[in-house]
């Protein structure tokens, strides 16, 4: 069975659905949204889901006993089971955050507190650091996914290694090989990075991680919108992502452990709703996920993320992922294509999502993305929250263009039609 | 392209952006007897500026000169140039209040128009308060000639 | 010029903003809310403004440079401002979280991090702790305001010093007083408490508190929602309350601070948009309030709790004050007057909000839930994470009613009269 | 009051947690030669109770007696009672079946009738399913039961 990707057509229906697509104009022009990549946009039904539950069926949930309470425990539980199933996990072992970064900050708080011997350690031994073990992370990373290491190094003596990228910008299993060593307690990686729209060959990093006995954490946070996922299946201990990026509402993402993991890591967050018995002087925990969710939870925003997780799985991951194949690999072409712009990452025909970035010679990237938003088309400029990637491109900041299911082949044209007059317009050198 | 842009991207911006007056290959960062200097630092973009201001010896100094090194978008080169060129010869005073009314202007989002007097070619930037995630931009080296040549000053009046 | 309560009339009229409290049947009855203690209901204005602002602006804030990127940053800092006003604060002391539980925990891992000298710690010498240092609480906390502290203890080495009620469940400066001593470094106690609706002197307590130097900690959850709070007049010098129990939406809170203190702490959370540069090596924070504001944040809900807070100015915080204080008044005697149900904390005409827990002889709190249930009252029974305190009180869980501007003395009636019938139903001894 | 509370406090149920047998005074909480002891506690309620089961000797032991202290709601208590009478001569698959059946029926929303000829007083119990959050109640006797006797069963078997 060979997956038909999206077409124009469908996309164009599916449009209607996002009314800030159809109705935004920005300086009299039509709004292109290319920058799902920092948030993507919501669907009206997502929007009404979560606008009903508040409206007709909020209550707090686990603590109350009336009907009301009842009924919310299920939406909530309900949702909960409909988000771990969509990466292929069972709801034991999916825990509720704010966002990917509170993600990764459980994880690296919780190790400090194994390391510590607070907050319910009994069986934490194996998340426990001190100097000489050492934690591997990459060049590649959002921030997100390099400082909570760096301060966990910090605050346990325990020794950061940085694996470097390749050419291309990649993060290869051998380089990561390579970094590894006996001391190796845990290795965080990008499955897709937000600079370059590289995708990391997952197995082959698990398989190397698993070889020193080291646990493995993915930043998934690019791949969960964009393609069909199955956490379990790619190996990997530990992994976050974000409902924001993937047609959701803000405020809530999501860590997926392994759950005899989960039970065994310290608490992060503690408070009510997360405990057995608590004297003044000693607190007792529950298993997870509720484990890790202390205090009112984000109630409606999960019924919500639920609701666009149906929607995407309408849709179908298989077909959004090959239309996001075609509209990366137009926008690659594209930009090569240019006199004076140059992609970053992978070249064109090497597999990416639908996401770009670019430096373009002489102008600044905010410059550019100045030029393209008075034409209505909205990219990211900047850092993109990874200076050490940037670094290591010879840059500062940079012009990102990311697609999702909303965006058409015209989408992607009339972003490279107006980057192609950048250069002109700010009378750069060779212009 | 837009009307609108060609507004945050006046002619004067653009040329300055290229030519740069005051941008120096050498290292600015020590201060001299008569001399301060201010590293400034964009969060948002990463870009950043270091300037060094020297100012004439005595009660009520002048400024002498204005060298600085530094990266960024179009419209910071081009606040740090003319900057460069309209300051020596201020009074303190002068400069201060130039600097005061540019960041007036840029903050209002449009409602303070420039006082050509006061800012000559620096009115140019008016266009930029319509852009407000650009004001930093136009600011980040006002500020650093601002922080410099206080210290500049304070070292002139001691010596 | 004297406050004007609301009066019943108004209160219906008010009521027909909130869908959920005019529409639900339980069990054949018109629901009748009185669980606002967990959770508030959430009027149209509110779940309308969340939806139009997700459906109509939505995009990243403080990162893009395109315009639709702008101006949702001016409705995520006007939100700010609107929140912080409404607590007479500015903006800059004013940090979003996810609820009141996790503001607590950012402080008391920030002390943690000021110990392991991680995550900022240039100016954290005031916040640092160690085996002797105190820290104090009170028998009257919710678990959100005890476990953290527990867990920092355990941590740093310092001691936990627990102040205990007096007879009426009262938290008073000269029991504070009593548990202070040179070495005490924080005092954190509840405003309001959500078992007894008693009121704390915050004053008195911060006076005590600042003889020895100690910094305080308002846990306001159950005071901001339902009186007019200026947490700089109370001279306190952090504070936490929560969105969702004031009309505003779950899954975000706010912690305030006084700015020159939240400027000095170290980090919490790390990631995205709270840095100014990172290196591989090492990272370093901007200011508050996005010092402490990592990843994307919960900006939906900051729009949508100012739309909140906006509803709770138009009708006024003193006229809701003392509507909440005759419904408080009237719960109180009412139960007093019920034969075998003992009123828990203050005696009636002594100062309460509009919150009363109680133990029914002889029928267990959830048996009393049932009952009121069916009835189609929804209140609150357990321990509602306050096991300590109802552990001093000899009881395992209570059960609690608990108001708020959308309740009538009908409400609160219909309430007393199905609870005299509990004992009957249940056959208790001397029914 | 209302049918439907009526059908979740049965008459029965209401009799049991008043009379509660199998309680006592006496401390249950250490195990004998053939006895089993567990401690079950609900998280959402803070409630707790502790049972002893006491078994036959030999290869296929039946229940001897069932001995608990605990606290809780009228369904815990009347649960626990009404097991205490029951179990007592009982085979071990028989009362595993009976637990197994009582669990099921709980679980199912009001799916699943109960079997009389299983479950007999315990039947009584069939409205709880209704009641999601009340279920927990329901089990908790029965789960500590479940698991006392298969401590007491494996000791009577290896003595
Ligand atoms: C007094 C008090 N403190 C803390 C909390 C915790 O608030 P949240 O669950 O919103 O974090 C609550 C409410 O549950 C409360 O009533
Ligand atoms: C690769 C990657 N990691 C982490 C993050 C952080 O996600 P969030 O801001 O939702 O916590 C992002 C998005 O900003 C990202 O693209
Ligand atoms: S974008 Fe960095 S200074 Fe203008
Ligand atoms: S409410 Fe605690 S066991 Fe029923």
């Amino acid at each position: 069975m060979t997956t038909t990707p999206l077409d124009n057509e469908q996309v164009l229906q599916l449009k209607q659905d996002f009314p800030l697509l159809t109705e935004t104009q920005v300086a009299g022009h039509p709004l292109v949204y290319l920058d799902t990549g920092a948030t993507s946009q919501v669907p009206l039904a997502v929007a009404d889901a979560e606008r009903d539950f508040t409206l007709r069926h909020r209550a707090a949930v686990h603590r109350g006993a009336h009907t009301l309470a009842v009924e919310a425990t299920d939406f909530f539980e309900d949702a909960r089971a409909t988000v771990s199933r969509f990466v292929g996990a069972d709801p034991y072992s999916l825990v509720w955050t704010s966002n990917a970064t509170e993600g990764l900050n459980l994880l690296s708080y919780a190790m400090s507190n194994a390391t510590a011997g607070s907050n319910g350690s009994e069986h934490a031994e194996r998340f426990r650091l001190g100097p000489g073990d050492e934690i591997v992370t990459t060049q590649a990373e959002h921030h997100a996914n390099l400082i909570p290491w760096q301060e966990l190094a910090a605050r346990t003596g325990a020794t950061l290694r940085v694996v470097p990228v390749d050419e291309r910008g990649l993060i290869t299993p051998q380089a990561v090989a390579a970094t590894l060593s006996e001391r190796t307690k845990l290795v965080a990686f990008t499955h897709v990075s937000n600079v370059t729209g590289a995708i990391t060959d997952v197995p082959g990093v698990v398989a190397e991680a698993q070889k020193v006995g080291a646990l493995t954490v993915l930043d998934a946070c690019q791949s969960v919108p964009h393609m069909p996922i199955d956490f379990p299946a790619l190996g990997v201990d530990f992994a976050v992502f974000s409902a924001h990026k993937m047609l959701g509402p803000t405020g809530i993402g999501a860590l997926y452990g392994r759950r005899e993991l989960l039970n065994a890591l310290p608490t992060f967050l503690t408070g009510g709703s997360m405990i057995t018995k608590v004297t003044t002087e000693h607190a007792q925990y529950l298993d997870s996920p509720v484990r890790f969710e202390a205090g009112t939870q984000r109630i409606s925003q999960a019924v919500a993320w639920a609701e666009a997780v149906r929607y995407l799985e309408k849709i179908g991951m298989d077909r959004i992922e090959a239309w996001e194949a075609e509209l990366g690999g137009r926008l690659a072409r594209g930009i090569t294509e240019i006199d004076g712009v140059r992609l970053l990452g992978p070249a064109p025909g090497v597999e990416r999502v639908g996401l770009a970035s670019i430096d373009v010679a002489g102008v600044h990237a905010h410059d550019v993305g100045q030029l393209l938003d008075v034409a209505g088309i909205a990219v990211r400029v900047g850092h993109h929250c990874a200076q050490p990637l940037h670094r290591e491109l010879g840059l500062t900041a940079s012009t990102r263009a990311s697609t999702y299911l909303y965006n058409t082949t015209d989408d992607v044209d009339r972003f490279l039609d107006e980057l192609s007059r950048v250069r002109g317009y700010f009378r750069a050198e060779g212009a | 392209m837009s009307a609108e842009l060609d507004q945050l991207y006046q002619t004067i911006i653009l040329e300055h952006s290229h030519k740069r007056s005051g941008e120096t290959e050498q290292d600015v960062s020590s201060a001299g007897e008569r001399s301060g200097v201010s590293h400034q630092y964009n969060p948002t973009c990463g870009d950043e500026i270091t300037v060094r201001v020297a100012v004439t010896a005595g009660e009520n100094p002048t400024v002498e000169a204005v060298e600085w090194n530094g990266e960024g978008c179009s419209i910071s080169m081009a606040a740090a140039s003319v900057l460069s060129e309209m300051a020596p010869g201020m009074t303190l005073p002068e400069l201060e209040a130039m600097i005061e009314h540019f960041r007036e202007m840029l903050r209002s989002r449009g409602q303070v128009a420039p006082d050509e007097e006061i800012l000559g070619d620096a009115a140019a930037f008016a266009g930029v308060s319509k852009f407000v995630a650009r004001v930093k931009c136009a600011m980040l080296s006002w500020v650093a000639v601002e922080d410099a040549v206080n210290q500049a000053a304070s070292k002139a009046r001691t010596t």
